[in-house]
């Protein structure tokens, strides 16, 4: 039970995790990320990674669209980028991962921005649709220019560091984990500037925020920019993981998935793209544990398997719209209430 | 490339236009209507297709009535649609709602597929299959039955609009909800008959599509097409649906003649592209004036 | 809210449960003597491609049962473990991860070119297993790059070089026209195809790219109709826009034979061609089900175990189960450990290998492929596909 | 402090606005003495918020100019605006719903401040330094001075009007304004409530040293604490000055009354300063 928090600073009242409680359970996460992968086989490693990717890339969207108010149905567009760049730079130069890394999210942070200058005149459904048009010419780009592979795409070599090839679920998660913990804390840390209010100001009220001193443009550049950037390092890190890329990677349906991701998880709140990419990103693997055990009783659960995902899919987003429209998070803010209180009832 | 081979491309693209037109007519309803940007137009177009082939090649019904039927099940699934996910969601940022409608085209695309598979299926020939010419270039008989369809029906919403009462009562909630209803405008019955006639009219749509190309789950990437169109007509405007469908029909139909297939889509999003860094909202559109 | 939320909760806790159960459940089969042998499995049991993996799925079961029914091998029964990719490819890596962290896998049928290219690092690196699967993709047939995998069947290019032989033989000199879908796998055998075409001395009069999933092909069979060939060939589709493409063409009064590749010949995807199926002509690697010129008793066997008709996916499934099971066997029997090198060493060395009638004439997989096939054309009286011409063999 | 009266800080001269047709401002001209508290009245539709949004930078005049400072704002942005010095509060209060009180009025600070993309990833060094002072300053110059420290970490859309209202007077503050424009502050208040606001203002004007430039309908606080008076009818200044010589006016008067008893007015006026 907590009574009230007494703080003695500012520092200490604006930390990002502000009491014992929180601070003892992100340890507690901490060396939980540590320890399992020494006891996670390495199927629950590999879906350890896919999840950390995708949290990394549905953070990077949150920001667009759940702290901005710009809906982009790119951002799978914009890790194809990432990935594409990585790839290209490990087949052609052999350059260190990490700065690979950081080009390619550097280059998908620069058409991000292309991208988002329409953003000055338009928003809404017509900025979208503007963002599947770049999605579209991207892809018509990767899968006919004799760099990227054309329609065969690319097979890349691992990662190496010192010489020791990063190729196994095992390695990989250590690459890619603390990669996507750094860029979680990175927009955890970007909220609370300057640039982060800017961004709420933005999307709650763009036309007064400029009377306010914000720059607009700007502002939803460095939106798309950040956001981009994020889907970029994501994208390499997919590259890395897989080590193939072609153009049907990163399809439409994908952008879908990281914009069904925040919903679900919980839009304009950091820990809902967490929650929403790794509850999105399992729900698939548990629907098919479902149909594995059903097989015995009904032979063809498996055949129905895809259908089944695909309206699962659908169903959770008008779900959650209809019913539980701020997310995950809430169900996880009303939990933390109820212990909050605990053991007395309000 | 001589001319006879351009007017053939040209007659096809106006023949492939005017089902996007016609789609896209049914697309501007419910924006018109409701200010519900409906991204699972092209699925309610699917499973148009897939009804007409349930009641043609399933129960073994004539053509016609399972052409009736495929339109009044799209009418049915926009009434259910509008009533138990739209109207929930109003007042919802319009973000919110073109989301739901997202959710919708992923658990039609699944009920489909568990209902007919994955593979794709073509409907049985109900269309005249005698060539036609206009003067030495040849037409796809199917194309033109489409284009003649298409055409009558819009041509009737047009009438419709125009001459009818629901016309005004469209047009009064369009421009003001609030004081459409202040007027004794049944607003809600206006939601309700706008998603159902622009779902009957997509479900009709199918059937058309579905006859020239065959149907499957994923012939709903027909409605990235139709967004196209509607964008570059402007989302609330009939007769930008109608110009943007048969421009984007011309622009396939010339950058896959000239260019190559794989380059149809790429350049009408370029298209798109351009014209929404100088036209914002569409050629038709109406700009909405924003306020302190 | 109310009454989606303590479900959803369960949801929740379910998750957590199942993870906990995986985390820490999983025990490693160890190989011993007498333990099965595993054959994994990425099958497109839905997505795409689904037609095809449903079929794949029922072949290779059908075969380890006949098979294990006489023994297994050396009295070690083969397993199969499958699980759904939806034809996608993070999806097939992930239960190729999962199948592989639960099981001691020898075998393993892969779905698609992408996920053969990607595995292929991964299954050098194991070197513990061979793969096969649903992609004739002409780079696979590279024992260099991909020494681990095969296919059952010939690739894409080699199966263009069967109908090109087959044109060539008919009618020299013809006009060629090459209709492809702009994917990879639509892609794959053009450029070769049309060096093959032109040593052939036949002329490839145009090449027509369609967008993945084209419902209307109005323009593109314009430009057929200028281009006016003997022959056309359709590669990357398995059904639309095929149908489509044919039925305007002959409306337009063209008298053009069409021909497809392996994946579209299936007996009940040319017959939902509707009227344009008939005379249409395509490279078939494997005697179709109803076939029965000749002696096939493994085709008996199959009809007696399932009455209706058998998809090709089916037999393809099949024969590579039966491959890639040979392959061990005889990987066994020269006393050898089921690793990688040993079963790919064991699969060469099949050499005028009777399949029991399934391909029309002996085998032998010198490297990555099995060149053989012939041409089959519809008869629509029959409803049923005809051999048009003698097996070729590359 | 310089007195009231002396060089004009902010100057409009000869502004003209059409929508279309229609005129919101003609031929506008007035100026704010600096340190002085000025007052836009006028009756509803006179333009007076069409006139702040000209001078934010909001809508561009076809005609005149405006000179903040001595310096023209032809031309240069709303951002740019507000960097200068320009702050305001809206008439309908336009706080963030999506932030707590707190991060509302840091908001103001956004076009002062240096933090850059790289330093607010890392939030270490400049970025952190920065926001410490901000919140720092913020609590002690401005939420002290308000009397809102009650509300600091309360979410704005559950706070009652009057106390939005002081809110988006903070965020004003916090954008170091040179000019303090203060759309209609005390419309929909009680009457002690507005006498808090207008403690507020006077103190802003005594303790920053603040000019400010404000619309309101309470003629009664207009009266009691402006130094300087502007009126506006149909987009047209008929008068200004001091208050009480505003308040004598035939034109305003009139204008206020349309066509009417003008005595009536004039003691209704009156009654309401009183």
């Amino acid at each position: 039970m907590r009574i009230g928090t007494l703080k003695t600073s500012y520092a200490a009242d604006e930390a990002l995790f502000d009491t014992a409680l929180q601070r003892g359970l992100l340890v507690a996460l901490l060396v939980a990320a540590v320890v399992f992968p020494f006891v996670a086989s390495p199927y629950w490693l590999f879906l350890a990674c896919l999840c950390a990717i995708n949290v990394a890339s549905a953070t990077g969207l949150n920001l667009l669209t759940g702290y901005t108010g710009l809906v982009s149905l790119g951002q799978a567009a914009f890790m194809s980028v990432g990935a594409y760049t990585v790839a290209v730079l490990e087949i052609r130069l052999g350059t260190p991962f990490a700065l690979n890394l950081l080009i390619g999210a550097g280059l998908a942070a620069a058409i991000g921005i292309l991208v988002g200058i329409p953003s000055l005149r338009v928003k809404g459904l017509y900025l979208a649709i503007a963002t599947i048009a770049a999605s579209v010419i991207l892809h018509f780009l990767f899968s006919h220019w004799t760099l990227t592979g054309e329609a065969r795409g690319l097979s890349m070599p691992p990662a190496r560091l010192f010489g020791i090839a990063i190729d196994q679920p095992f390695s990989l998660y250590w690459l890619i984990m603390p990669v996507t913990m750094l860029m979680v804390l990175g927009a955890a840390n970007l909220l609370r500037t300057r640039i982060g209010r800017a961004f709420i100001a933005v999307r709650d009220r763009d036309i007064s925020a400029e009377v306010l001193g914000i720059p607009l443009l700007r502002t939803k550049l460095t939106s798309f920019a950040i956001s981009s950037f994020y889907a970029g390092l994501a994208g390499g890190l997919w590259a890395y993981f897989f080590r193939v890329v072609t153009p049907e990677s990163f399809p439409l349906d994908n952008s879908i998935f990281y914009l069904a991701a925040i919903i679900v998880g919980g839009m304009g709140t950091i820990l809902g793209g967490i929650l929403g990419a790794v509850f999105m990103t399992l729900v698939p693997e548990l629907l098919k544990f479902g149909a594995n055990w059903l097989t015995p009783i009904y032979p063809d659960a498996l055949s129905a398997l895809a259908p089944v995902r695909t309206i699962v899919f659908g169903a959770l987003i008008v779900g959650f719209l209809i019913f539980e429209p701020r997310g995950l998070v809430e169900i996880w803010v009303r939990i933390r209430r109820f212990f909050h209180l605990w053991p007395f009832r309000t | 490339m001589d001319a006879l081979f351009l007017a053939e491309v040209m007659l096809a693209g106006i023949g492939s236009g005017a089902l996007y037109a016609l789609t896209g007519v049914a697309f501007v309803l419910i924006y018109k209507a409701t200010r519900v940007v409906n991204l699972a137009i092209g699925e309610i177009l699917m499973l148009g297709g897939y009804a007409f082939l349930g009641f043609a090649a399933g129960l073994g019904l004539p053509a016609i009535a399972a052409l009736v039927l495929a339109v009044v099940t799209g009418g049915l699934l926009g009434w259910l649609v509008e009533r138990s996910l739209i109207r929930p969601m109003l007042g919802e940022s319009p973000i919110s709602v073109f989301m739901v409608t997202i959710g919708l085209g992923s658990i039609l695309v699944g009920l489909v597929q568990l209902g007919w598979g994955a593979d794709p299926l073509r409907l049985p020939e109900f269309m005249p299959a005698t060539p036609v010419f206009i003067g030495d270039a040849y037409l796809a008989p199917k194309v033109a039955v489409g284009f003649v369809a298409a055409a009558v029906v819009i041509a009737a919403f047009l009438a419709l609009f125009r001459f009818s009462r629901s016309g005004v009562a469209l047009k009064a909630t369009a421009g003001d909800q609030g004081a459409a209803y202040s007027v004794g405008i049944d607003v809600p019955r206006v939601f309700s008959a706008a998603w159902i006639l622009a779902c009957a009219t997509a479900a009709g749509a199918g059937v058309l599509v579905g006859a020239i190309g065959g149907i499957s789950p994923t012939m709903g990437v027909f409605g990235l097409s139709v967004l196209v169109v509607v964008i570059i007509g402007g989302l609330d405007s009939i007769a930008g649906a109608l110009v943007g469908g048969l421009l984007i029909g011309l622009v396939e139909a010339l950058a896959g003649a000239f260019l190559g297939g794989e380059y149809k889509l790429v350049v009408t999003f370029t298209l798109l592209l351009l014209l929404l860094m100088v036209r914002p909202y569409g050629l038709f559109g109406t700009h909405e004036i924003e306020r302190l | 809210m109310t009454a989606f939320e303590p479900n959803r909760r369960r949801i929740i806790a379910g998750t957590a449960a199942a993870a906990g159960a995986m985390a820490f459940g999983f025990g490693r089969a160890s190989a011993q003597a007498g333990a099965p042998i595993v054959l994994g499995g990425s099958i497109p049991l839905t997505g795409v491609f689904a037609f095809a993996g449903i079929g794949i799925h029922a072949g290779i079961q059908d075969y380890l049962k006949i098979l294990n029914d006489g023994g297994g091998i050396k009295g070690r029964p083969v397993k199969y473990v499958a699980e759904d990719t939806a034809y996608k490819v993070d999806a097939s890596v992930a239960a190729f991860n999962k199948i592989n962290s639960q099981e001691k896998v020898s075998l393993y049928y892969g779905d698609s070119t992408g996920f053969a290219k990607t595995i292929n690092s991964e299954l050098d690196r194991r070197g513990t297993m061979i793969m096969a699967g649903a992609s004739f993709a002409t780079e696979l047939n590279d024992p260099k790059k991909y020494p681990l995998q095969f296919m059952a069947g010939p690739d894409y290019t080699e199966m263009f070089g069967i109908l090109l032989r087959y044109i060539a033989k008919e009618k020299p000199g013809a006009r060629v026209a090459f209709v492809y879908s702009d994917t990879e796998f639509g892609r794959d055998p053009i450029v070769l195809g049309e060096a093959l075409a032109k040593e052939l001395k036949l002329a490839v009069v145009e090449k027509i790219v369609t967008p993945p999933g084209s419902v209307d092909v109005s323009t593109e069979v314009l430009k057929l109709r200028r281009a006016n060939p003997d022959f056309t060939i359709f590669h990357g589709y398995v059904l639309a826009p095929i149908p489509e493409f044919i039925t305007q063409a002959k409306q337009m009064g063209m008298r053009s034979a069409f021909m497809g590749t392996f994946w579209t010949m299936d007996n009940s995807t040319v017959q939902r061609m509707g009227d344009a199926a008939e005379g249409f002509m395509g490279v078939m690697p494997y005697r179709y089900y109803y076939d029965r010129d000749g002696s096939a008793p493994m085709l008996d066997r199959i009809r007696q175990m399932r009455p209706d008709y058998q998809s090709t996916g089916y037999l393809q499934g099949f024969v590579t189960a039966m491959l890639l099971t040979e392959a061990a066997k005889r990987t066994l029997d020269a006393g050898k450990d089921l690793t990688g090198p040993n079963l790919k060493a064991g699969l060469n060395s099949i050499k005028d290998f009777d399949t029991g009638g399934l391909f029309g004439v002996p085998i032998s997989i010198p490297g990555n492929s099995v060149p053989v096939g012939r041409i089959y054309r519809f008869d629509a009286k029959a409803k049923q596909m005809q051999p048009a011409s003698d097996w070729i063999k590359l | 402090m310089r007195l009231a009266g002396r060089d004009p800080i902010l100057e409009v001269e000869r502004v003209e606005l059409r929508f279309g047709g229609v005129k919101a401002l003609s031929q506008v001209s007035f100026s704010v003495p600096e340190g002085s508290i000025t007052a836009v009245i006028g009756p509803n539709g006179a333009g007076k918020t069409s006139l702040f949004n000209t001078i934010s930078g909001f809508y561009r005049p076809q005609a005149g100019t405006i000179r903040f400072a001595g310096e023209t704002l032809d031309g240069v942005a709303a951002p740019e605006r507000a960097a200068r010095g320009l702050a305001r509060t809206f008439q309908n209060i336009a706080l963030f719903r999506g932030m707590t009180v707190l991060d509302n009025i840091k908001l103001g600070r956004h076009a002062h401040m240096r933090t850059n993309l790289l330093d607010a990833l890392v939030y270490w060094g400049r970025a952190r330094r920065e926001e410490m002072e901000l919140r720092a300053e913020v609590e002690e110059r401005i939420i002290d001075f308000l009397e809102i420290q009650h509300i600091r970490h309360a979410a704005v859309g559950t706070l009652a009007y009057g106390l939005q209202k002081r809110v988006e007077l903070a965020r004003a503050l916090a954008m170091r304004p040179r000019i303090l424009m203060l759309d209609e502050p005390v419309a929909g208040m009680n009457r002690e409530e507005t006498e808090d606001m207008a403690r507020f203002i006077l103190d802003v004007k005594e303790e920053w040293g603040t000019t400010i430039l404000m619309v309101e309908h309470d003629m009664g606080m207009v009266m009691d604490i402006s130094d300087h008076v502007v009126v506006l009818n149909f987009g047209q200044v008929i008068a200004s000055g001091e208050p009480r010589a505003v308040q004598s006016d035939e034109a305003v008067i009139a204008a206020y009354l349309g066509a009417g008893d003008v005595g009536e007015i004039a003691r209704r006026i009156r009654a309401d300063a009183a």
